[in-house]
């Protein structure tokens, strides 16, 4: 990246719905030799240009093990995310990233992992969960256990993952929960965090990784320190408003970190140094 | 990206044959968002519109682009089109590429395609600006309030109850009937007033369908077209009516006497009265001001001599809601109060100067004098007797700047009357013009004329009295030269007024007034007897001056409006209405005061700021009354309140596009 | 833009849908012929016509802008063009204190049946834009490398 | 080594300003508007305001503009074309004082490390900075509380100091020894250090004429262990949340991105100024805001100033050139709030 | 003015008073929230009260308690105007009121008054204000250090006021208020056009006129805006222009003239100059009064007449 705000000219070439406000854009690099020096790392995010409209921060929810193509599930929030969602196949857009730190997929080898996503939250999970499942580096990690929630099962992401992929992996367990009963549904009713005190995952040996909307973020936290987990093996991520996405516009800052290029990830432990501004 | 369809219309050689359409659709195609621009030799013929529907289909179009002839025209046509296609009719833009620019630039037909590509340009622009509406619809309550019980309030309640819906008619006077009923003769045919107008009295008063209540007022008007919530004062009349029968005995006992109202103050009534023998209902009531009883605590003759125990000195006013679907205002008029202006007339002090409604009653059969003609101040028959025209009309100085309308052709049945009457008298009109249009009018102008009365053509300038006579100065224009003119009667054509309290009333109602307290019209060509408040209708003298044929027919079309109002349980209405975002209303109402439909009101909502739960007010649109005219979205600062099918963000795209 | 002979003025009108939209319509049902240069944005009655707009106008390149509506007591929605009258007397007025050509708004009252005047307004209208020449007050090109400021431009 | 300090007469300047005016685009103080000082392109001395301590608007706006194009953009013909502005032309920035000059290197580092910002960065590389030390302090200076020195300005390319009739010259890097060595005839070597002693004498003067200087020590310290203070929310009431103070502010960085377009096509996206004072500065496209009140954002405000930047960059993040404090229509007045810190602090 | 303080926070009519504290130097006061009685001391009235505190009182508006607040005439029209809107709501609110002989001008003053002064006491005489500090009286001559608004002043007392502090001071008679105006008014086009060219070029765009303004009190202001977007964040003389002049209609029939925009800006811009224009239009036009100066006129732009001029024909 000679020039950190200019982005890649890129190409959707696939758009998913994934829930009614939530679709997945596949994208790829017009110039595919990009492809090469983008080596994102699980965790990390990138701004989407829709060229007249502007940017937004998105997780790149496609594990770098997937070659050649970024995927970035977007939910429909405001003028940015509305332009993206009007957007079809073969519109063109721009890429800038990768941006911010990501999982320490490395210090988490030999271990075990318990991923907690709720909605949308499952997106940055999704980049480490397929990059430990993927080839041969699935034999340098532990159980892979998820646990996923949301409002209705109409608003659960990536369905053919958590139904038809994930669950046949050796080693890995999918639980879903969803906030209220509905006709159609067998599975568990009931909010992320108490159905995470319910299956009672052990901390020994254990990274717990949660992502999902503020309040259940803040639950799952109490939760996991409940269930005995260190701040050191609790991993999170935050979000903020973001323009330039390279510390220096200003805005995500929390205390003298910068969200954009000291987070999005943190750990429970990093967090609790932080003043409470997110 | 919208998928926009851009379709542009030879209209045969209308625009092609001005414009080069093929190079309009060329350019269309490279605009944001348009997939598909093609022309057709009529797009508004059948295989044009189908032309439309299949490629809606084809192309999946979310979008439409029409640029044809002006949206005036066949907006509506293109709606139902898209309709066909299964798409939201409000997706459609309309390109005016033919009033507007091919037959507006036919001697500049290169610059006219420059200007249709641009005016295409504008139009994708809105297009991809617009969402889908959708008509909303409104319940109606199939029941009507009319407002006045005269001639015109009578008519509409018959004509709604004639069509089988129910009618509340609401008089403030203890009688229906209004000014017709004092009349003795109505023009041109002279009819007997009284003889057309009791039988409407009775028919309402007898009408299963219409609830009549007299001496009561309207104290209040909530809700909207189709769902208004009225209240009733029904004013206490000290006699129940369910047990008086109209024997007459009490105010036949009745000792005190005051000047009546319906005689103009030429004859007198009683404290417990009803205003004259034919008044319906017919059943008096107590003037609590002038009654001896509630001015003085004694009294109570009329309770002793009641022979059903009906007089009811305790009743207090009642206060009755009711729920309508439309409203007719049928308030009629009242006459000028020249007495306070005129003085060259003598502010009201020559007992023989009267107005022309006292004339009717001096005139009437039934009246005071038993229809013979005798001067106020002593019963004499006057010899001479001289009438004055635009008293307070088209006099912008001391009255109105307006023509009253019916003046010319009842001062006329006056003089005539006079001279049928008074063989041998003299009768002097005094006019600035003689005005007769209507049917047989002008006919009966003319033979007043040769019946002897002396046409003047001059405004009066004083009349002064001279031993028990009266002077009356004027100058004779057509002459050029000063007339003098001795009377025994004079009688004034006052100007028609709003009746007294028309403007409260409106603002109560929620109607607008013009600059002398009429009721305005919705349009004063295509609306005219709709107010411009939906649902409230407009008959009679409270819109304008008018005869009583036009009043009548003002009535039964009000009539028509209310009933096709109420043809349908619901109504639609159109979805281009504004609409707030509460987030960023901040709760001025600027809005609600600009709203000429009092469509706007303010709610109030909570919510959670920094924690803590507040309730703040903010402006809200009423859809069923708002009529889309945008003036509230302007007079936002922040933008909160925005319109629908034109929004700030449609409007501004829409500059963007034609300045490109 | 340069002051070439090829130069054509901009103008953006506002017509309100009842009347003056309808009195354009009638001047070209009529066959009446005029200027080119106006372009119309049809709004349902000019008390809808925010001053926003006519600056957003003047941004984009106009060189002049027209609103027109019913005339006073005829507005279809009673008051909107009384409403409006009050706004741009005033607009017009600060336009002109900050050194706008007064001529560049034009605020005209023009019925359905009143296509002559339509088409004299804007023929008038072009004519002293003609002789004024181009907006300068204001304008914006296109953005590209010099559409917003620059030290170093 | 070279000689580094030369001698300027006063004539000799104006002829050698005379000349960078013509070689070099001349950026320097001028008064723009009655009581407004700017840095602004000039055609020569005269239009010079030397004597300004500080200017109303620091010149930031040559590094940082207010408003800047990053890139324009063309979707036309189906693919997307970038096309950046080119570079700036080498430029001479003059009259900049010692603090000014210190804001600059804090904002250095935000614009440079691991994301180096080419626009900024470039116009930095093509600016010649030359400096200009006080004579006398603006009446809200506190540069020596924040660890400024008025006659000293490491970062510049030239330094000079009025003296008598004359200035002392001081080449600070190469480049200032080149721009010395271009303009031959101007510049006298000095040789006995003239310039030293008058830089020290000046610094002597000055030591004395500040009204106000705040004890920044341990307030720091004091504000790494207290975030919350009841103390920000009585700042907080009164603020009224406009950009003056970080508009004014020579170390203030913060900007906004955003496109501009008439049709959708083709456009340009731009940055310019933002301010974190402003409520919708933080608050996400959901509505979500994480510094909801004023209270948040003023604290922000000031323990960027004074804490966060110090914490990422190792460099104060105020400069003490009082811009704030003279523009703040309500007098929140860092020296003031400083001063509270400090005395929180000490009651522990 | 500590002593109706201290009554009001005593007796609990009121939770908060919201004066004037003295500022960091002698020529500046800052605004002063003051909660409990002991802190009334900190309250200060002097020449250099120049601030608008009205507008203050919107951020307690869903506060349990009542708010007292001072006020000058100049500033009582200001909170006339947020009765009007709703924005504050009357029996919330107790009003002191302080009938005033004009304010000094802080720019002006600095220049005669050295950095770190103390002010002692302060009084106003017909011809100048006369301040007390450490070494001696100092004069600011009225012409010199009066500050322009109160040159002219419609309203030395509050039109608004539950306790007035001082015997009410009469209006002067109307004299040439608008004649700056008038003087901008007379100049050719192409002059106005490079004046306010000139000054709206350097406009910053920090908002300090909108959000000190009373007459903008809006929950997020247009040009905080994206979608719409009214006008453009970029800082150039097109999209400046378009913030002014669509800032000076939305405070049209709403501006007071405080002169607090202009006492904000940090770059000069002549601002009340710019609103005084739609000022004294309206007035012309319409035959109204100054906004704010009576309860029962709202604003112009809000209503219409029938018979109001027409050029439009």
């Amino acid at each position: 990246m000679d020039n950190p705000l200019k982005p890649y000219p890129a190409t959707i070439v696939k758009i998913t719905d994934e829930t009614p406000d939530v679709k997945t854009f596949q994208i790829v690099f017009d110039d595919p030799g990009v492809w090469d020096h983008f080596r994102h790392k699980p965790g990390q995010v990138a701004q989407i240009s829709v060229f007249g409209v502007g940017e937004a921060t998105i997780s790149i929810t496609s594990s770098p093990t997937r070659k050649g193509l970024l995927e970035f599930s977007v939910k429909r929030v405001g003028l940015l995310t509305g332009a993206l969602h009007q957007l079809e196949a073969g519109s063109k857009v721009g890429i800038r990233g990768p941006l911010g730190n990501h999982f320490p997929y490395e210090e988490m080898k030999g271990s075990d992992l318990l991923f907690i996503g709720g909605g949308i939250g499952l997106a940055p999970l999704r980049a480490l969960i397929d990059f430990v499942l993927d080839g041969e580096n699935r034999s340098h990690y532990g159980q892979v256990e998820i646990i996923y929630g949301a409002r209705s099962a109409a608003d659960l992401c990536f369905k053919d993952d958590l139904f038809n992929r994930w669950p046949h992996m050796p080693g890995t367990k999918v639980y879903l929960t969803i906030d209220r009963p509905e006709e159609g549904w067998n599975g568990h009713v009931g909010f992320v965090p108490s159905y995470l005190e319910e299956i009672s995952p052990s901390p020994r040996n254990r990274f717990a990784i949660t992502c999902g909307p503020p309040v259940m973020i803040k639950f799952v936290l109490s939760a996991l320190q409940k269930l005995g987990f260190p701040d050191e093996r609790i991993i999170t991520t935050l979000e903020m408003k973001m323009k330039c996405g390279v510390g220096k516009c200003g805005r995500c800052n929390i205390g003298s970190k910068f969200v954009c290029v000291d987070g999005p990830v943190f750990y429970l432990s990093q967090l609790k140094e932080l003043p409470p501004e997110f | 990206m919208k998928r926009i369809g851009v379709f542009v219309c030879w209209c045969g050689t209308n625009i092609g044959g001005v414009v080069d359409v093929p190079q309009v659709a060329k350019a269309a195609s490279s605009f944001p968002g348009v997939v598909l621009a093609t022309d057709y030799k009529y797009m508004c013929s059948e295989p044009g519109q189908e032309l439309i529907v299949q490629a809606i289909r084809e192309h999946r179009l979310t979008r439409v682009v029409v640029a044809a002839c002006t949206p005036r025209l066949h907006e509506n046509t293109f709606r139902k089109t898209l309709e066909r296609a299964g798409l939201n009719p409000y997706l459609l833009e309309i390109a005016n590429i033919r009033e507007q620019c091919a037959w507006a630039h036919q001697k500049q037909p290169g610059r006219a395609t420059e200007k249709a590509i641009s005016l295409v340009r504008r139009a994708v622009a809105k297009a991809s600006r617009l969402e889908p509406l959708f008509a909303s619809t409104i319940p109606v309550t199939r029941k009507a309030l009319v407002i006045g019980g005269g001639i015109a309030g009578m008519q509409a309640a018959l004509d709604i109850a004639d069509a089988g819906h129910q009618v509340i008619l609401v008089e403030r006077e203890p009688t229906i009937g209004g000014k017709m009923a004092m009349l003795d003769k109505t023009f041109p045919t002279l009819d007997c007033s009284a003889c057309i107008c009791t039988p409407k009295m009775v028919a309402v008063a007898q009408h299963p369908s219409i609830t009549l209540y007299t001496y009561a007022e309207v104290e209040k008007v909530e809700g909207y077209v189709g769902n208004f919530e009225v209240t009733i004062r029904q004013k206490a009349r000290s006699v129940d009516h369910t047990k008086c029968t109209g024997c007459g005995t009490c105010w036949e006992k009745c000792p005190t006497r005051v000047p009546s109202e319906f005689e103009q103050g030429l004859g007198t009534r009683k404290a417990i009265y009803v205003s004259f023998p034919q008044a319906v209902p017919n059943k008096p009531v107590i003037d609590r001001r002038h009654c001896r009883y509630f001015a003085a605590g004694k009294c109570r003759v009329c309770e002793k001599v009641c022979p059903t125990g009906a007089i009811d000195y305790q009743q207090g006013d009642q206060l009755i809601k009711e729920k309508v679907g439309a409203i007719v205002m049928a308030t009629g008029y009242d006459l000028f109060e020249w007495e306070k202006v005129y003085g060259e007339y003598g502010y009201g002090r020559y007992p023989n100067v009267i107005t022309s409604l006292q004339f009717e009653r001096l005139i009437n059969a039934s009246g005071p004098t038993g229809g013979k003609i005798l001067r106020p101040s002593d019963g004499k028959e006057p010899q001479s007797v001289v009438f004055v025209k635009c008293v307070g009309s088209r006099d912008p100085a001391k009255g109105k700047e307006y023509c009253s309308r019916i003046c010319c052709m009842y001062t006329a049945k006056h003089a005539h009357q006079v001279l049928e009457k008074l063989p041998g008298a003299r009768v002097y009109v005094f006019y600035m013009d003689v005005r007769t249009a209507g049917k047989a009018y002008e006919e009966f102008y003319l033979r007043t004329l040769q019946d002897g009365a002396h046409y003047i053509r001059g405004r009066v300038s004083k009349i002064y009295p001279e031993g028990d006579r009266l002077i009356v100065r004027g100058v004779d224009t057509l002459l050029g030269r000063q007339v003098e003119v001795g009377a025994d009667l004079v009688v004034l054509a006052t100007a028609v007024v709003p009746s007294r309290g028309a403007a409260e009333l409106a603002r109560l109602v929620g109607i607008s007034c013009d600059q002398n307290d009429f009721y305005t019209e919705a349009h004063p060509k295509l609306r005219p007897v709709e107010a411009n408040t939906a649902g409230i209708f407009l008959a009679g003298a409270c819109q304008g001056p008018k005869d009583i044929p036009d009043t009548v027919a003002q009535a039964s079309a009000a009539a028509a409006k209310v009933c096709a109002l109420f043809s349908r349980e619901e109504m639609a209405a159109e979805p281009t209405v504004a609409q707030v975002n509460q987030f960023l209303c901040y709760g001025c109402l600027e809005c609600q005061k600009v709203c000429p439909y009092r469509a706007i009101e303010p709610v109030t909502v909570s919510e959670n700021a920094a924690g803590k739960k507040i309730e703040r007010t903010v402006a809200s649109v009423n859809s069923g009354l708002c009529q889309g005219c945008g003036a509230c979205t302007v007079a936002c600062k922040p933008g909160a309140i925005n319109l629908k099918g034109f929004s700030n963000e449609q409007v501004l795209a829409e500059v963007d596009a034609l300045c490109l | 833009m340069s002051l070439d002979s090829q130069w054509e003025p901009k103008i953006v009108g506002f017509c309100c849908n009842w009347c003056s939209y309808a009195g354009a319509d009638l001047a070209g049902l009529n066959r009446l012929s005029y200027s080119p240069t106006v372009r119309i944005v049809r709004v349902p009655c000019s008390g809808r016509v925010n001053p926003a707009f006519i600056i957003r106008a003047f941004q984009r390149g106009a060189d002049a802008v027209l609103v027109s509506g019913c005339h006073p007591g005829d507005c279809h929605y009673v008051s909107g063009n009384y409403h409006a009258r009050r706004r741009f007397l005033v607009f017009k007025r600060l336009l002109e204190y900050v050194g706008f050509e007064g001529e560049r708004l034009q605020v005209r009252w023009i019925s359905g049946s009143e296509g002559a005047k339509f088409a004299q307004t804007v023929d008038e209208l072009d004519r002293k834009i003609k002789a004024l020449g181009p907006n300068k007050k204001m304008r914006q090109e296109p953005p590209g490398f010099s559409g917003v400021k620059d030290h170093e431009g | 080594m070279s000689v580094r300090d030369f001698l300027l007469t006063r004539e000799g300047l104006h002829s050698w300003l005379s000349r960078l005016a013509r070689d070099y685009p001349l950026i320097a103080p001028v008064e723009e508007e009655k009581g407004v000082i700017t840095f602004k392109q000039v055609g020569g001395p005269q239009e010079i305001v030397f004597d300004c301590a500080p200017s109303t608007l620091p010149p930031k706006e040559w590094f940082l503009p207010s408003t800047e194009e990053l890139f324009a953009f063309s979707t036309a013909g189906g693919g997307i074309t970038l096309q950046e502005p080119p570079g700036p032309k080498e430029r001479v920035l003059f009259g900049l004082h010692p603090c000014d000059v210190r804001a600059l290197l804090a904002l250095d580092p935000v614009f440079g490390g691991t994301y180096p910002d080419p626009y900024y960065l470039g116009r930095r590389k093509a600016t010649i900075i030359v400096a200009l030390s006080c004579t006398k302090p603006g009446p809200y200076c506190f540069c020596p509380a924040v660890g400024g020195d008025p006659v000293v300005a490491a970062g510049a390319d030239l330094l000079l100091t009025e003296s008598g009739s004359s200035f002392a010259v001081k080449a600070m890097t190469s480049r200032g020894e080149e721009i010395i060595q271009r303009y031959p005839g101007h510049f006298a070597p000095d040789e006995e250090g003239r310039g030293e002693r008058a830089r020290q004498e000046l610094a002597g003067q000055l030591a004395g004429m500040f009204a106000f200087l705040p004890d920044l020590r341990g307030v720091k310290e004091f504000l790494d262990g207290h975030f919350e203070l009841p103390y920000w929310e009585e700042v907080a009431s009164r603020c009224l949340g406009c950009g003056i103070c970080t508009y004014t502010c020579p170390t203030c960085h913060c900007f906004d991105i955003f496109d501009q377009s008439w049709d959708g096509a083709r456009g340009l996206r731009a940055r310019c100024w933002d301010s974190c004072m402003f409520s919708q500065f933080t608050r996400m496209a959901g509505g979500h805001n994480p510094r909801p009140t004023q209270k948040e954002r003023v604290r922000n405000r000031f323990l960027h100033k004074l804490k966060y930047h110090q914490d990422r960059y190792g460099l104060g993040g105020c400069v003490g050139c009082g811009r704030c404090v003279a523009k703040c229509p309500v007098n929140i007045d860092i020296r003031r709030i400083i001063g509270d810190l400090k005395e929180l602090a000490s009651h522990g | 003015m500590r002593e109706t303080a201290r009554q009001l926070l005593r007796e609990r009519e009121v939770g908060l008073v919201i004066g004037y504290a003295a500022g960091s130097e002698a020529y500046w006061v800052t605004p002063a929230f003051i909660k409990e009685e002991a802190q009334a001391d900190r309250l200060v009235w002097n020449p250099f009260c120049v601030n608008s505190l009205a507008k203050y009182l919107i951020n307690y508006h869903h506060e349990p308690y009542k708010v007292a607040v001072v006020v000058k005439g100049c500033d009582s029209r200001a909170l006339v105007r947020l009765l009007q809107d709703n924005q504050v709501q009357r029996e919330k609110v107790v009003v002191i009121g302080i009938p005033c002989l004009g304010v000094v001008d802080a720019k002006a003053a600095a220049l005669k008054i050295a950095p770190g002064t103390r002010i002692l006491g302060a009084s106003v005489t017909d011809g100048e204000f006369l301040l007390q500090t450490e070494s001696g009286t100092l004069s600011l001559p009225r012409g010199e250090a009066l500050c322009a608004k109160c040159r002219y002043c419609e309203n030395p007392t509050p039109v608004l006021a539950d306790t007035l502090l001082a015997e009410e001071v009469a209006a002067e008679p109307a004299a040439n208020i608008y004649a700056e105006v008038r003087e901008v008014e007379s100049w050719p086009r192409e002059k106005r056009s490079a004046f306010w060219d000139g000054h709206f070029q350097r406009c910053l765009r920090c908002y300090a006129c909108r959000n000190i303004c009373p007459a903008c009190t809006c929950r997020e202001c247009v040009f905080d805006q994206t979608d719409p977007c009214w006008v453009a964040k970029a800082h150039n003389l097109s999209e400046n222009t378009a913030f002014h002049l669509i800032r000076a209609m939305h405070v049209a029939g709403r501006c007071v003239d405080c002169g607090e925009c202009e006492r904000a800006c940090p770059v000069n811009i002549p601002l009340r100059l710019l609103n005084q224009k739609v000022i004294k239009d309206i007035k012309e036009l319409f035959g109204v009064s100054t906004p704010g100066s009576r309860l029962d006129e709202m604003p112009a732009l809000g209503m219409f007449a029938t018979e109001d001029p027409d050029e439009f024909n």
